[in-house]
């Protein structure tokens, strides 16, 4: 179930990004990938884990967005994402180990 | 039978999982004893001059007329100075706020709340009448900085009640020093335990033991006197995690665990650092 | 009036050991405000005047090298309880402050 | 009482304004010199004549500034007759940090905390008797970030 799920988001994204290298980005893409980004993130932060360096990236692709350079505003929130999901991954990670270095 | 042995088979799984905070602070003193075993370990509450002669030699230096003074002094003026209702800050506090400092954090059973001094001063003044001041004021930290300089000598001794709410509290500050964050993935332990004592580029780390014990202080760094919870944001920030809010839940809650942990050493706040 | 200054004095024999912190920013001009951007002018202690009994024990010229909150240590000879010593400052906008102190 | 008290606000004001003009040696301070943007032109501004090392005078500084926001800093000497102590940092932007005047009734035991940017040579002049002498010392200065 969960490898047929992978299977599928790999599919979409694949889709997804088969247009995107062939044609430039633009404002749909982005709303789309800021989501992603967006997601992850609040993800992180209720984890208690959202680096200090993530949302200026946001920050920074809207701004791009806004002078139509929609590119790199999809660079950046791209960017933000794998920061959030990055960030998750530690959070579950120590999840299951921080107990470990607790002197007993 | 079967439910007596379910029974133990749980105990011994919150046992495992829950150590009670007294058998975590003894074993963190264990480690330190077996890491320094020819250092004091009550020397632990003057961080990394505990570990470095030339550095302590400066920060002496320093605590010879430490600038922290101008604070100790401000403060106690600000906390003599009558609100508009007439009563004060001693009003708010056991034994007219002198020589309290030790007892902080409390947990309080009416909120489920991990107080901290800075709570307790501005629940005072909310609660007659004033205005809060903002959390990361230099008033504030005068007025924490007065109430720690009366508290000196005194044993740290936070109390962690037979409440489920302040024992989750106090494991959630605990899970916070011990896990791993931010872009560089450092937990608090990785530095002020295992590294404690060492040089990471040019500074030398202090140990997690007395670590609450001297707030506020004024760093040089700063340029002014701050409070334990902006030295919280600023190692968050060292270790690219995002800062939460000075007085937030978390910093809260990880001051309380910290405090804990530094139990019956002694208070020496407000104190100098580099 | 810049803010008072604080003075430590003691008497060996008939040595005064004198200590006094001064708190002021002591901007070099060189500083840029994190939060405007804009560099901070100047404001700095440029003269420290001590006087036993009303005679200039120690005169200190300063520059922007001098730390903030500045940190000054002297001894004269001579002292004995009851004198008195006054220390005073001026700064680079004119601003001084006075502090006299009776030895014990 | 209120009179008393306007002549006592008075007589600080009259007090401050005296004091704002030391007469020791120096008739104001030495503003070129504190500008000098390095120690040559410094010690050209401040002192005629040969300097001499000695090593009579003791210059207490660390030898790794834990901070270089606040480096504790001492000169003291043996010499007789000292008129002043001057401090410089060599790498500061303006190297002189501090001049004390000192009267006869002094000791030549003088302390300040001062701002080095980065690691520098600190060299202390001692003028005593009308003659010149030196001291200096390195002290490295590191980029603080997690102290504590």
């Amino acid at each position: 179930m969960k490898l047929k799920s992978n299977i599928l988001v790999c599919a979409l994204l694949a889709a997804l990004m088969l247009p995107a290298s062939l044609l430039a980005a633009d404002a749909t893409e982005y709303k789309l990938e800021l989501a992603k980004a967006k997601a992850t993130l609040r993800d992180a932060e209720s984890k208690v884990q959202l680096w200090s360096t993530s949302e200026i990236l946001l920050e920074d692709a809207d701004k791009a967005a806004a002078s139509g350079d929609y590119e790199l505003a999809v660079k950046l929130a791209t960017e933000a994402r794998l920061h959030g999901e990055l960030a998750v991954a530690t959070a579950e990670r120590e999840k299951k180990h921080w107990q470990k270095n607790v002197p007993k | 039978m079967k439910r007596f042995l379910t029974a133990c088979f749980l105990f011994m799984l919150m046992a495992n999982v829950y150590a009670s905070p007294e058998t975590d602070r003894l074993a963190l003193r264990e480690f330190f004893a077996q890491r320094f075993p020819d250092l004091d370990l009550n020397e632990m509450i003057n961080g990394l001059y505990a570990f470095d002669e030339g550095a302590r030699e400066q920060w002496l230096e320093m605590e010879d007329f430490p600038p922290y003074e101008i604070a100790i002094e401000e403060g106690e003026e600000i906390f003599n100075t009558p609100f508009a209702n007439g009563k004060g800050y001693a009003d708010c506090f056991e034994n007219g706020g002198i020589g309290i400092k030790q007892n902080y954090p409390r947990f309080d059973a009416d909120s489920g709340e991990v107080i901290t001094l800075e709570y307790a001063i501005n629940q005072c003044r909310t609660d007659n009448g004033e205005e809060p001041l903002p959390w990361m004021t230099d008033e504030l930290a005068a007025i924490s900085a007065y109430m720690a300089y009366t508290s000196r000598g005194n044993k740290m001794s936070v109390v962690i009640p037979d409440d489920p709410r302040a024992l989750q509290a106090y494991e959630s500050g605990k899970e916070y020093y011990y896990t791993r964050r931010g872009q560089l993935e450092f937990a608090c332990e990785n530095c002020h335990m295992q590294s404690a004592g060492s040089l990471l580029r040019a500074d030398r780390l202090s140990g997690m033991l007395g670590q609450a014990t001297h707030w506020p202080v004024y760093r040089s760094k700063w340029g002014e006197i701050g409070t334990l919870h902006k030295r919280f944001r600023e190692c968050n920030e060292q270790v690219r995690a995002k800062p939460y809010d000075a007085q937030s839940q978390v910093y809260r809650e990880l001051e309380y665990f910290l405090s804990y942990m530094s139990n019956g050493l002694e208070m020496n706040g407000p104190a100098s650092r580099r | 009036m810049g803010k008072p200054i604080k003075i430590k004095a003691k008497i060996k024999g008939d040595i005064a050991e004198v200590k006094a912190l001064m708190p002021h920013p002591m901007e070099s001009g060189a500083r840029v405000d994190a939060d405007t951007g804009e560099t901070v002018p100047k404001h700095y202690i440029q003269e420290v005047v001590c006087k036993h009994n009303g005679n200039v024990v120690n005169t200190a010229f300063w520059g922007t090298g001098v730390s903030k909150d500045p940190y000054m240590a002297f001894k004269f000879k001579g002292a004995k309880a009851g004198d008195t010593l006054e220390i005073s400052w001026k700064d680079n906008t004119g601003d001084t402050s006075v502090k006299e102190v009776t030895l014990k | 009482m209120r009179l008393q008290r306007r002549a006592l606000i008075r007589s600080l004001f009259t007090a401050a304004a005296v004091l704002a003009v030391p007469r020791w040696v120096f008739a104001s301070r030495p503003d070129a010199a504190f500008n000098a943007d390095n120690s040559d032109t410094v010690v050209k501004d401040l002192f005629e004549g040969s300097i001499a090392e000695s090593d009579q005078i003791t210059l207490k500084v660390p030898d790794i500034a834990e901070n270089g926001a606040v480096v504790p800093v001492t000169v003291s000497t043996a010499l007789a007759d000292v008129e002043s102590i001057s401090i410089m940092v060599e790498n500061n932007p303006t190297p002189l940090v501090a001049m004390f005047e000192l009267s006869p009734q002094s000791i030549p035991d003088v302390s300040v905390r001062m701002k080095m940017g980065e690691s520098s040579m600190v060299r202390t002049v001692v003028k005593a008797g009308g003659k010149l002498y030196s001291a200096s010392k390195e002290v490295k200065v590191t980029i603080g970030g997690c102290g504590g």
